[in-house]
């Protein structure tokens, strides 16, 4: 029995995808993670062929495709073991905060440029001294002369040195109620006053570029607005569901990959004597419990995409799903490596990267214990 | 019983501390990592005030200190920089053998330059294909007149691409069945010996300032002045060095996890979200509750295994064991830190991200989770009828 | 997204079901547990307003339903808090039996007074040397003048001082293959050479009785043998995908219990100051990651409950849902009694009595190592 | 720094050992089981040898010993039953308020019945609703001349309905604020006086031959000379009593996870199942391993706590961490030793499934898990700015 109702389409598409990925992409990645970005030529191969913003309608340039084949995308992505070409941030995340938010000129004007992968796109939340606490941000924006005016610092910011658009959120210093005063912003590559700060180094994310932005004076005009003044924090709100649900989405495939891989090499790895590696009980034991633990993930989330795609409200469950798999493909990485041996502290070991990659997912898109906060909120705790 | 530090242990304990607070660079540090750029300067330093060879004999150079000494030295550098201190606290790696089983005359050649800081020093012992387990050795010591021919590949070995000696573990003779456990020799063997050739194993995940490399003798002469102990004695030595060096594992990985609970302690007092600071949320509070209760739990054992070890009733149980917890403890309390740090816990800059990988690594290092466990079950269940 | 399809009338018969369980057994419970033993009235009663062996067709006395109905049943008598009234154990694993090998003769001697609670049903695998490993079984049965002469004893049988009919499984020492040795014979109360043992004192499971039962010369009818002789082995092991389902339904509707219960006095019971004790943060985040652990359990048993329904072979599925929900009920038991504080420890309160039950369910039905022995195994490790 | 037992202590441990098992009868033990049915016998012999009031200065009859000692008699006897260990080890609960912080007269009188085996003894600290939290006490001890009159309810007092004299903590008059940290004080008030009643807490999970009670005190009049150290001092008091009595609790659950293991690793060598002992198998002996590394772990912090507390350098951190960590692993042990039994380790016969009920209730006994983290956490975050 399935959860989701894949159809003969969606699987063509992934198997399209897969080899695409296979083709043009995989070949690239260990020089995109050595160089800690990954070139602008890649986003562009990727979207022409029909892999980034599968939801955008056709008349802007998409395919139109219904939530499953987000999934597939950000699945498919997710087991090319690496970050930097950030699609499901890009085409399920930021992009559709333009397509549900944005005016019809907004749409026309950066649609397309997303979908073919001319236009990276980024969101601008997280400041330096305001995590996870969306209220506590203090970037403003103030009306001046007809134009907004930007000021304040961002950090964490994915696809921040890549980014030829970024939606920023920022607060009007008028209003004192925190939740009514913030703003969605489009800020465009190249606008004066608007910086890339550092490049950040970290311990995995390598071909992806997570940057500080900094807005100076940073003047835009006023059409750049994304949806109604002072809409910023439920325009957030609204969407967090999806971006956590894909977050859960990456972290799924990547435990499911990491364990693959260390599956496999258990089974084709013999000792001094021949007998193969997986023929050890505690070793079985080991990978029938991650085994179990990853089918478990997998059948809550699938059940959890079947919802959020029939457009019912999951708070708990998406908030549950976000800590307890980005947990799981932490656990996994952890224990997996130890069936390796002394190969699981080399780089070398295929499941190192995916290691440190992982460990970024159970703090971003909401730390675990903002999850927790909000499940716990709306259990009636 | 008596659990409390001794006032010369407490001025060792202290005097490593001064020196990391004094030496350990986090700039340079954190621009070395990765690289496996090798601290020389402060090993230099380090070697001055004794610190790294700690637990050698005064007679060859070294502190002449017990394993506990060394435990408290690599507890204090680890806490400051977790890879630092694995690259320092390692450089003699082997050199126990030397200085607790073979004739002096090894001794006073090779532990001299490894203490003050001139040379480094590399156990050479697992193979490829065996795992972490000594019990399948493969690599030949075949007597040729007054020497030993040397034959086979060495895996994993640390500092293998820098050390100046090996200190191999290989089997007497061809002849032998592969797997008979006292036909196995320890022989010191230079590094620029003609026949050795070296693999670096490259980047790893943790343990960034150091290197491993896999190391293969073909036809590598060492005169039978190099070998450590009595022939067939290969297996007894190497076992009760593998106590001692887990021990030590065990140690840095006590060190990695007070080190990741200091910075998450202050980061929690520091930071504020929500209007208040993240040290009175009741979960953050309860999370170091826990890392402490670990790190209590992870003290008391590593300090317990080389007091063990120093009077001599330290068993392969009581060192795997004292590995098992701390580098469990430390995988946990790295963790939780980096969680505690959010997005600053990611970023090489707040530093909790290296010692999560650190105690990664040593965790694997030595004996995984399930290598060790093999090891205590052997103890405790005993032979079987 | 719900992934089992329950109906109108499911949900109908779960309702009648509850208030009969609330009026007619749940007042009882109590003193069961204190007698160790629950009475054949409970059966009767329970047979009679048909909610026991719902599966059974209509020809033999039964209802046909379909498995959900099996599910229903399971789900809320485990809710009723005992273990004594052991249906589900009678019902979909015992009865099943006699419906999938019995011969007509034997379906209409016995199915009817299984259905009405008339014939309390027992299975007797274990025994006191040979726990999980079946094939190292010792009993025997032996053809003798045309009967059949049982010897052996047989031990944590459940049910084993009320059951009126046992099967018991029993090898022809003539036949040195273990696997093709084994018989099923159908044995009555009262048969010459069958006796009970003790009546076992155990850390739970209080109000079932659970005993040793001993055949020395047992002499049986040739008819009473169930299916062909030497096909026990696979009778037993086509149907313990079933009894294996079976255990994670009343595991996990355990679990769920105990959580409701501790979820609502966390909820009602204030600190000295009016706080409810469920505002501590620790104790949200305790209640949220034990909650979301039960729906992941929820989640992966219905989707395998549709498979089983559908008559699929879901072995590896089914013994990972087996060991992981099982421990789950424990782990969940063990946690959820500290939210009590010292009340936690007393047998009053409404959790200890799960705690002791559920401890067990990690041991019978194949101890949760073999569960993995058998994954491992199927997933071809 | 040395962990091995000195003569005396090793000495006693033996003593002990020899007492369980010539006194401790599994049959009558499982007969009395969950009946609260004291071993009264038992403990009339084990008074009479010193044990259970052990750390009882030798004044007043008792073994004028350390907590140490207390430890080792603790494991030992819990590790041949935990219930019986429990109950006997227990009888003198409260006792060590009097010893340490009342006047001699106090101690003379109170304290030689409870350790010559022929009373009881129980500390009444917490309240209804108030958890395991003595910073909200309601019970009242009012002055009235020579005497205090004690109004107020204590929830589950161990022995309580058994006890021949409360420890009760009160505060100092109704007119202070209930949360005043500064105005308790401590009483020893006889079971016999006026206006005390008793309501049992029934059947408890473990701890099945001791029992448990709410008790009520009304207009209950007790002379002055029954305080036990100044006005005011009762937190005080208290907060160093829970130190002692969880170091206690956690040498009890280290001694109750032993049994749990000597009896798991006794079947696993015996029983054969697939044609091999359950020894053979990796997983079992895997399990072993870990239950062993969790024992070693928490025999150190046990000891080092109890040590810590014999020089006076015992802080609540300290002792809250050594509970957390031993009654942890006396859970995963005594958990993991009914599994390895299988259908056996459900039975009551077998044992190990009251060491698993005893290891439950030791987890929450004297601070849940949650209790424990919020002490440590004050402990280690101290006061925020």
């Amino acid at each position: 029995m399935e959860i989701l109702a894949y159809t003969k389409a969606h699987d063509q598409f992934r198997q399209r995808m897969r080899a695409f990925l296979e083709e043009e992409i995989i070949p690239h990645i260990n020089q995109w993670e050595a160089d800690h970005i990954t070139p602008k030529w890649a986003w562009q191969k990727l979207g022409r062929a029909g892999f980034l913003c599968t939801a955008v309608k056709p008349e802007y340039g998409g395919m139109g495709g219904d939530f499953l084949y987000s999934v597939i995308a950000a699945e498919e992505m997710a087991r090319t073991n690496h970050t930097g070409l950030a699609s499901a941030l890009h085409s399920d995340v930021v992009v559709p905060y333009i397509e549900a938010f944005g005016n019809e000129a907004q749409k026309k004007k950066y649609l397309p440029g997303c979908v073919s992968g001319d236009i990276i796109t980024a969101v601008a939340m997280t400041e330096p001294d305001a995590g996870s606490d969306l209220a506590g941000m203090t970037s403003t924006a103030e009306e001046k002369d007809g134009l907004i005016e930007i000021n304040g610092a961002k950090t964490f910011i994915s696809n921040g040195i890549n980014a030829d658009l970024v939606i920023i959120a920022a607060k009007d210093p008028a209003e004192p109620n925190a939740h009514k005063a913030m703003s969605l912003l489009i800020v465009e590559d190249g606008t004066p006053g608007f910086k890339r700060g550092r490049h950040l180094e970290k311990m995995g994310f390598h071909s992806q570029d997570t940057a500080e932005l900094f807005f100076t004076n940073c003047r835009i005009p006023a059409e750049n607005r994304l949806g109604e003044k002072g809409s910023g924090f439920s325009m957030l709100m609204e969407k967090l569901q999806q971006e956590r649900l894909v977050t859960s989405i990456g972290a799924q495939a990547a435990a499911e990959l990491i364990l693959e891989i260390t599956m496999e090499f258990c089974k084709n790895t013999p000792d001094k004597d021949g007998k193969p590696l997986s023929k050890y009980q505690a070793t079985q034991f080991a990978l029938v419990e991650m085994a179990t633990e990853v089918k478990l993930g997998r059948a809550f989330l699938d059940k959890l995409i079947a919802g959020h795609a029939a457009g019912e409200q999951v708070v708990v469950e998406t908030s549950m799903a976000k800590y307890w798999i980005t947990d799981l493909a932490k656990k996994i990485s952890r224990r997996c490596t130890d069936l390796f041996g002394d190969y699981g502290f080399s780089e070398a070991c295929p499941i190192v990267r995916g290691l440190r990659d992982v460990r970024v997912m159970p703090i971003f898109a909401g730390t675990n214990e903002i999850m927790k906060n909000i499940a716990a909120k709306f259990m009636g705790l | 019983m008596e659990f409390e530090l001794d006032k010369s242990q407490k001025e060792i304990q202290k005097a490593v501390r001064d020196f990391t607070r004094g030496q350990f660079d986090k700039d340079l540090i954190l621009e070395a990592m990765g690289s496996q750029k090798f601290p020389s300067a402060i090993w230099k330093k380090a070697a001055k005030l004794g610190f790294s060879s700690i637990h050698t004999p005064e007679a060859f150079e070294g502190g002449g200190m017990g394993l506990l000494e060394y435990v408290l030295a690599a507890e204090q550098m680890c806490k400051k920089d977790s890879s630092a201190g694995m690259a320092l606290m390692l450089t003699g790696f082997g050199s126990e053998c030397i200085f607790r089983f073979a004739e002096n005359r090894l001794a006073e050649k090779y532990l001299p330059p490894v203490a003050t800081g001139k040379m480094r020093a590399a156990a050479a012992l697992f193979e490829p294909g065996a795992g972490q387990d000594i019990s399948d050795i493969r690599t030949t010591a075949m007597e040729e007149g007054e020497s030993r021919v040397i034959n086979g590949t060495k895996a994993y070995v640390p500092n293998g691409a820098s050390a100046g000696f090996y200190v191999v573990l290989c089997r007497n003779g061809a002849d032998a069945p592969e797997t008979s456990q006292n036909d196995l020799v320890l022989m010191v063997v230079d590094a620029d010996a003609e026949g050795i050739s070296i693999e670096p194993v490259g980047p790893t995940l943790g343990a960034g300032l150091m290197d491993f490399a896999h190391v293969t003798f073909e036809n590598v002469w060492v005169s039978q002045k190099n070998q450590v102990g009595r022939t067939g004695s290969g297996r007894e030595h190497v076992l009760a060095f593998l106590n001692e060096a887990r021990i030590q594992a065990a140690a840095m990985a006590l060190g990695t996890g007070q080190g990741a609970f200091d910075r998450a302690l202050d980061y929690v007092r520091q930071r504020r979200q929500f209007g208040k600071q993240l040290a009175a949320f009741q979960i953050t509070r309860h999370k170091l509750a826990d890392m402490t209760a670990r790190l209590d739990a992870a003290r008391w054992v590593v300090y317990r295994a080389a007091a063990a070890f120093d009077i001599n009733a330290c068993d392969a149980r009581t060192a795997a064991s004292a590995k098992l917890t701390a580098t469990d403890a430390a995988m946990a309390i790295t963790d939780e830190a980096v969680q505690l740090l959010g997005g600053y816990g990611y970023m090489a800059e707040y530093e909790v991200e290296h010692f999560y990988r650190d105690a990664k690594t040593l965790e694997i290092f030595l004996g995984t989770p399930g290598v060790l466990k093999d090891v205590i079950a052997g103890a405790v269940i005993g032979r079987l009828k």
